[in-house]
C-alpha cells in the first residue's frame, strides 16, 4: 500500500502527536545534564526540574521590593500592550483596507504607499519612533502597529477587491449607497477575514512587542527576558518563553473558534 | 525657558542604582518639592536609547559617561553641563580572555560594544602594550546583553565589558582578566548630565536633584542595608554582589571629593585623550574636521577643544552647594 | 411605447470593439432572451443595459429617461454566482432587497417588523420559507438562484436582467427553474432580459430572442470587429415556429 | 454617482499615487528643518540634502581603515545571510511541507509540533542559539531560519492538503507511487506557493536578520544601523533604511515577476 | 462470466450508513449508468469501485482478483473536475497516463520521443493536437474533460469510472461529449461505470442502468438507512423502452 494511503490509527496517532515533544525534552534533558555534570553551575541549560522550581517561585513569590508578583505584572503589562496594538491595527486596518478595496481614489492613492511602507524594516526606525512617539506605553504601542498595520492593510484590502463584483453590483441594484456596501456588504465578509489576518499577525506583533520592551520598559515579558538575559538566567528566561508561547497558542486557538463561532456562514455545509 | 516639570532618564549601572532608588524611595519627590519643582525620574533599560532620547529633547538630564556625553550629545550640538560626577570606574569595566596576555590579542577578534566605553579601554590597554587595534583580528559588535552568552561559545577567545557582566564572566573558570579600568583610574567618569541651557534658567532644578543625590549618597556612605539590598534588586544581583560591584567604583559619596576630583588636573588630559579616541572612530561625525571639534569647558572656566564650540561643561557648582551644606 | 430604447450602442475595450451598431427598442413587460457564441459580448451587452458600465458610444433610456451612469433600483440582476449575500441568512437575503436603500442599509423597529414579515410571505411563494434562517451556502444551487431572483424581486425593479442565471444548474433543476420564473414573471408583468447559452431555454422563456454575432469577419485578425444583433425572432406561441424572424436583421448580405 | 463608482483618470491616478510620498518628503523636510533652525548640529532629522551627501559618500568613499567601501560590503553580508537563511528555509520548509502534506504518519507526528514551534518568539531564545550555533555566520542564518521555517512549513503543507483528492487519485489510477505523486503532482503545484511564501517570509527574514546582526556582527546592514545609533548617526541609518527598503521592494517584485514567469499554468485565460 | 462482482457491499461513515447490502455483477465491456437522487451515495459507491475506500462489510473483485487496496492501473477514473495536472501541458497531461507508473514519473530518451508520438495521436484521435501545448486553464470544459478522458484511457484501464464527467458542461457541449464517448468505446471495449444526475444521460450512453436509492425509510431519522440498488435496468436498444427491468429489483415491497 501507498504510503500516502496509510493512515495511523487514534491510539498511534495520539502516540506520534506525543512523540516530537517527548524527544524534544529528552534531549533538552539529556544536553542539560551533560553541561551541569561538566559544571554544576552552568546557568545555560538548567535542568528541568530548576526551572519547574523557579517558575513555581516566578508564580507565587510576590517581589519585596513591590509587593506584587512580577510574573503576572509582566504579563499584564505585556498583554496589554500586545491587545491594544493588535486591536488598534486591526481597526485602522478594517478601516483602511475598506477604503482601499472599495473607492478607486483611495486605491490609487495609497495603494502604492502602503506596499512600499510595508517594505521598511520598523526595527531600524526605533530611534526615531521613540522620539516622535515618547518612552511610554504609547512608543511600544505605536510599534506593534507600525509592524503590522502595512501588512493587515494590504491583506484586508486585496480581500476586499476580491470580493465578487457581482454581489458589489447586485447590492447597487437594490439601492444601497457606497456607505451601505461598507458596512453591509463589504465589512461583513471581510470580519473572517480580519481574524485570520490577526491570527497571522500576532506572531510579528510578539516580536516587535519584545523588541520594544528590550530597549525601553520597566515591566513587560521581553523587558524581564533581556534584563535576566546580562545573568545568563536561562531558568526565568525559559519559563517566560513558554509562557510566551503558552500565551500565544491560546490566543491562536481562540481566534480560531472564534472564527468558527462567529461566522456560521463561511461553513459550507452543502 | 522656566518650567516647573522636569524628565531625567538613567539606566541600570552599578553607580546610577541611586536614581531608582530616588524615585522609589519618594527622596526625590521631598526634594522636588522643597524646590517648587516636580521631577520624573525614568529607567530605560537600553543606555543608549536614553542618551539619544535626551539628545533628541525628550529628557532634561541623562546619567551617561563622560565619553558617550562627548560624542552624543555634545557633538550633536546639545549644550550639556555635567550636573552631578558620581564615580570614575576603578575595575568595573574589563578586559578579558580565555588564555594568553594582551600581546596574545594579535591577530584574535574582540567582541565588545563597539564604540562604548569598552572599546575606549580596549585601546587604552593595546597602548599600554604598544599595540594598536588594527592589530587585531576586528572587534566583533556585541550586545551586552548576550555578552556572558557570547563568551560561552567556542567562538570567542576575548570580551570587553563592564559590570555585572564582568563578575558574572568571571565566574567562569577559563575566564582571566587582563586589564581593568583600575589601570586607568578616573577616565571613565559617570556622571549625570543636564540641559545647559535648562540648568541655567532653572537652579532650582540642579539643587533637587543634587541635593536628592547627596541624601542618598550619605546613606550608601553609611551602609544602609535596607537601602543598598533595593538598590542590589533593582539590578537583578543581591546584596553580596552589588557590593562588590561597588567595591570596583569609586563612588563619591561626599561632594566635596567630588568637586575635587572634577577641578583636578587630570581630567582635561583624559577628556583630550577621549576625543582623540572618539575622532579617530569617526563618531565625532563626518562634519568634524578635527577632535578639538567639541569643546569643553572645566571649573575653573579654561577650555579644550574649540573654544568657540563648547558643548559640554564641567560644572561644580552645584556639587559645592551640596559639600558647604547650602541646599 | 417602447420601452426600452437601445439605441446605437458601441463598446471597446482598449482597442478591441466587442459589440458595435446595437439597436432595439423593447416593449414594457417582454421578455427578452439574449444568445449567442461565447465570449461574444453578451454579458457585455447586459453589462450595459445595468449601466454597470458606460458605452464607447450611443445610449440606452429606460422609459425615456436619460441614460443611467451606474447600477440602481430600476434594474435589478441576477448573475449565474454571487448574487446572493452569503453572510446573511435566506430571510435577511429577501429583506436586504427592501433596506438596503436606507441609509444604514437596515431597518428599524416596527419597520423591520413589517418587513421580516413581507419577506416570509416572499420566502413562502418562492418555496424558501422552510429554510429561512440558514445560510445560501447550506443551500442548493438551484435553491440559490431562486433566492437570488426573490431577492431581485423585492426590490421592485422596473426591469429584470438574468445572466445565466441557471448556467450551473443540472437538467432537472433546470427544468423546475424555468416553471418558477414564467410564474413569477406572470404575476409580476415584469420587462426581462435573459442571457443563456441554451437556446431552447431562450425560445422556451422568451417573447424575443436576440442572437449576437459578428456581422463582419476578418480573416487576419478575429478581434478586429465586434458582435451585433444578427437575428431578432419573435418566440411567442411557445416559440414555434423558431423561424420567424420579427425585424430586418443586420447580416451583410454578400455583395 | 457613488463614490465606489468615480474612477480617477490615468494622470489624476498617477498624481494620487505620488501624492502621499510627496507628503511624506515634505512633512519630514519641515520637520528637519525646525529642528536644524534650532539646533544647527542636530543629528536627528537631518535635512534632506545632508542625507543625500552622505548617501553619496556612503556610496563611493572607500573606509579608511579596510579600504572597502563599507556600504557595499555591508549589503553583501547581509544578503548572503538573508539569501541563505531563506534559500534553506525555502527548502526545507518545501520538504518538510510535503511530506506533512501528504504522509498522515508524518502529518500525525509533526503537524501539533511545528504549530507550537511557530509560537515561539525566536528572539528570546538567542543566548541558547548562541550556544549552539556560534556567533558567526552560522547563528545569524539560523535565526532566519528558526524564525520562518515553522510558519513556511505550515503554509506549504497546508496547501498541499488543498491539492483536490481527486487529483492524486488520477494519478494513482495511473500508476504513481508515492514518491512519483510527490515530485510530480504535488511538488510542482507547490511551486507558485512556496514563492508566495517566501514573499510573505521575506519581511520577517529581514527583521531577524537585523535583529541577528544588532545582537553580534562586525559587518551587514543591521549592524552598521545599530552601531551607528551609538551616536545618533540619523543620516546613516536613513540611507541604510531606504537601501533596505529599496531592496525589499526589489526582491518582492522580482518574485512576483517569476512567479508569473516562471509559471504559465496559474494564469486561467479562458 | 462476470468481470467485476460486487458482493453485499455496506459502507458507513462514522454510524451513518451511505450504502447497504448492494450486489450485482457486471460483464466485461459494459456500460453501466449509476443515477439516484443527491447524496444517496452514488459517488461513494463509485468511491468503493475504485478502492479509494474500502467497504465496511462485503467485497469488490474485478476479474476475479482479490479485492484492491487502494486504486492502482487497472481502474481508470474522471471526475467532474481537478481529473487533468493543470501544470502539465495538453501533450504532457496525456504521457502522464503512460510515465506515472515509472520510478521518477518520467520518460528519459528514445522512450519520451515515441511516447510523445503516440501522445500526439492520441491527441488528434480526441480532437484536442490544435491546444497540444497550452495549459489545461486555456481550454473549455469539455475540452479538459476530454482531455481526462483521453489522459485516463492513455494507461489502458480495465475499468473506466466516470462520476458525473459532463456535470459541469452546458448542453451543446455535452451532446457532443456523448458522441465522444460512444465513439472511444466503441474503439476500446471498455467495461465502463458512469454516475450522473441526468436520466437521460444514462439511458442514452449505458447498456445497463442501476437506480440507487434508499428501499427503507424511518420518518423519525432520514440517515437511518443507506441506499441500495433498487432498480438494474437494462438499457439497450437505445435505451427504449426504458422500463425494461433486467432483474429482480431489491424495492421493499408493503408486507
Ligand atoms: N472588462 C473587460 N476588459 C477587457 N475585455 C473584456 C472585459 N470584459 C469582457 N471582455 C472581453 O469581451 C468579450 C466579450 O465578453 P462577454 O463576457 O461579454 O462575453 P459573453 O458573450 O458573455 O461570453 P460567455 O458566453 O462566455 O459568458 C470577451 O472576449 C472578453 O474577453
Ligand atoms: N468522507 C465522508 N465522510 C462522511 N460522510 C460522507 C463522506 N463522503 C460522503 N459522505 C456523505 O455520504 C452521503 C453520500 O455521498 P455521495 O457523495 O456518495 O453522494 P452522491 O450520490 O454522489 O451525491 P451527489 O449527487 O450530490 O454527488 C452524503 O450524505 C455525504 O454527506
Ligand atoms: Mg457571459
Ligand atoms: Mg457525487
Amino acid at each position: 500500500m501507498r504510503l500516502i494511503n496509510q493512515k495511523p490509527g487514534v491510539a498511534f496517532a495520539a502516540f506520534l502527536t506525543a512523540l516530537p515533544f517527548a524527544l524534544a525534552l529528552i534531549a533538552y534533558a539529556i544536553g542539560s545534564d551533560i553541561r551541569l555534570s561538566a559544571n554544576p553551575s552552568d546557568k545555560l541549560l538548567p535542568a528541568p526540574s530548576t526551572i519547574l522550581s523557579t517558575a513555581e517561585r516566578l508564580l507565587t513569590e510576590p517581589d519585596k521590593r513591590s509587593e506584587q508578583i512580577l510574573f503576572w505584572k509582566d504579563t499584564w503589562a505585556s498583554l496589554v500592550r500586545l491587545l491594544l496594538g493588535v486591536g488598534i491595527s486591526a481597526f485602522l486596518g478594517t478601516v483602511v483596507g475598506l477604503l482601499i478595496g472599495l473607492l478607486p481614489h483611495v486605491r490609487s492613492t495609497l495603494a502604492g504607499f502602503v506596499a512600499v511602507l510595508s517594505m521598511i524594516p520598523p526595527l531600524a526606525l526605533l530611534p526615531i519612533l521613540f522620539i516622535v512617539f515618547g518612552l511610554g506605553e504609547l512608543s511600544k504601542v505605536v510599534l506593534i502597529i507600525i509592524g503590522i498595520l502595512p501588512f493587515l492593510i494590504r491583506d484586508l484590502s486585496s480581500r476586499v477587491l476580491e470580493i465578487p463584483r457581482e454581489m458589489i453590483v447586485k447590492a447597487e441594484t437594490l439601492g444601497a449607497t457606497s456607505w451601505v456596501i461598507a458596512i453591509r456588504v463589504a465589512l461583513p465578509q471581510l470580519m473572517p477575514r480580519l481574524i485570520q489576518a490577526v491570527r497571522l499577525s500576532l506572531g510579528p506583533a510578539w516580536l516587535f512587542l519584545i523588541a520594544a520592551e528590550a530597549i525601553a520598559a520597566d515591566q513587560g515579558l521581553g523587558y524581564r527576558i533581556f534584563l535576566v538575559r546580562r545573568y545568563l538566567a536561562m531558568d526565568v528566561i525559559l519559563t517566560y518563553v513558554i509562557w510566551i508561547t503558552a500565551l500565544a497558542f491560546v490566543m491562536d486557538w481562540g481566534l480560531r473558534v472564534l472564527s468558527r463561532k462567529a461566522f456560521p456562514w463561511t461553513e459550507s455545509t452543502l | 525657558e522656566e518650567k516647573t516639570e522636569f524628565k531625567v532618564a538613567w539606566s541600570i549601572y552599578v553607580g546610577w542604582m541611586p536614581w531608582g532608588y530616588l524615585e522609589t524611595s519618594g527622596i526625590m519627590d521631598k526634594w522636588a518639592d522643597k524646590y517648587g519643582i516636580d521631577v520624573e525620574i525614568v529607567q530605560i533599560n537600553d543606555y543608549v536609547e536614553s542618551i539619544n532620547q535626551y539628545t533628541a529633547g525628550a529628557f532634561d538630564g541623562v546619567s551617561a559617561t563622560n565619553m558617550d556625553t562627548l560624542s552624543i550629545p555634545s557633538g550633536g550640538g546639545v549644550d550639556t553641563t555635567a550636573l552631578i560626577v558620581g564615580d570614575f570606574s576603578n575595575g568595573n569595566d574589563a578586559v578579558i580572555v580565555k588564555d594568553g596576555d594582551l600581546a596574545a590579542l594579535k591577530g584574535k577578534p574582540v567582541n565588545l560594544v563597539e564604540l562604548s566605553v569598552s572599546h575606549y579601554l580596549l585601546a587604552r590597554a593595546l597602548d599600554s602594550v604598544g599595540m594598536k587595534e588594527s592589530d587585531l583580528d576586528g572587534v566583533i559588535n556585541t550586545s551586552d546583553a548576550d555578552m556572558i552568552a557570547a563568551f560561552a561559545t567556542d567562538d570567542v577567545e576575548a570580551v570587553v565589558t563592564w559590570n555585572p557582566l564582568v563578575s558574572s564572566i568571571l565566574e567562569d573558570p577559563s575566564a582571566t582578566k587582563l586589564f581593568d579600568s583600575s589601570d586607568i583610574p578616573g577616565e571613565i567618569i559617570d556622571l549625570m548630565v543636564v540641559n545647559t541651557e535648562t540648568l541655567a534658567d532653572n537652579p532650582a532644578f540642579g539643587k533637587a536633584m543634587v541635593g536628592a543625590w547627596y541624601e542618598v549618597m550619605g546613606l550608601m556612605a553609611a551602609g544602609d542595608e535596607a537601602v543598598l539590598t533595593e538598590m542590589a534588586e533593582a539590578s537583578g544581583t543581591d546584596l553580596a554582589g552589588y557590593k562588590a560591584q561597588l567595591a570596583s567604583t569609586e563612588m563619591f559619596y561626599d561632594p566635596a571629593a567630588a568637586v575635587a576630583f572634577t577641578k583636578g588636573a587630570d581630567l582635561p588630559t583624559t577628556m583630550v585623550n577621549v576625543a582623540e579616541f572618539l575622532f579617530d572612530k569617526g563618531i565625532l561625525g563626518e562634519g568634524a574636521p578635527s577632535a578639538d571639534f567639541v569643546g569643553v569647558e572645566y571649573p575653573d572656566g579654561a577650555t579644550s577643544g574649540d573654544a568657540g564650540n563648547v558643548k559640554f561643561r564641567f560644572d561644580t557648582t552645584y556639587m559645592q552647594m551640596a559639600a558647604d551644606g547650602a541646599l | 411605447m417602447s420601452f426600452v430604447t437601445v439605441d446605437n450602442i458601441f463598446q471597446s475595450y482598449g482597442n478591441r470593439p466587442i459589440i458595435e451598431r446595437v439597436n432595439t427598442t423593447i416593449d414594457e413587460g417582454e421578455f427578452i432572451s439574449i444568445v449567442g457564441a461565447s465570449g461574444c459580448g453578451k454579458s457585455t451587452f447586459l453589462r450595459l443595459l445595468l449601466a454597470q458600465e458606460t458605452p464607447t458610444r450611443g445610449e440606452i433610456r429606460i422609459d425615456g429617461k436619460p441614460p443611467a451612469k451606474e447600477p440602481g433600483l430600476d434594474r435589478g440582476v441576477v448573475f449565474q454566482r454571487y448574487s446572493v449575500f452569503p453572510h446573511m441568512t435566506v430571510r435577511e437575503n429577501v429583506v436586504a432587497g427592501e433596506c438596503f436603500r436606507r441609509p444604514w442599509g437596515r431597518f428599524f423597529g416596527t419597520e423591520r417588523k413589517a418587513a421580516l414579515g413581507r419577506a416570509d410571505e416572499t420566502l413562502a411563494r418562492i418555496g424558501l420559507d422552510h429554510v429561512a434562517d440558514q445560510y445560501p451556502a447550506t443551500l442548493s444551487g438551484g435553491m440559490q438562484q431562486r433566492l437570488a431572483i426573490g431577492q431581485a424581486l423585492a426590490a421592485k425593479p422596473r426591469v429584470l436582467l438574468l445572466d445565466e442565471p441557471f448556467g450551473a444548474l443540472d437538467p432537472g433543476t433546470r427544468l423546475s427553474m424555468h416553471d418558477f420564473l414564467t410564474e413569477l414573471r406572470a404575476e409580476t408583468g415584469m420587462t426581462v432580459f435573459m442571457v443563456t447559452h441554451d437556446l431552447e431555454e431562450g425560445f422556451k422563456l422568451g417573447d424575443r430572442v436576440l442572437v449576437f454575432d459578428k456581422p463582419r469577419w476578418d480573416p487576419t485578425d478575429p478581434n478586429a470587429y465586434g458582435a451585433t444583433i444578427t437575428y431578432d425572432f419573435d418566440a411567442r406561441d411557445g416559440g414555434i415556429p423558431f423561424q420567424k424572424i420579427k425585424e430586418e436583421t443586420n447580416v451583410l448580405q454578400p455583395a
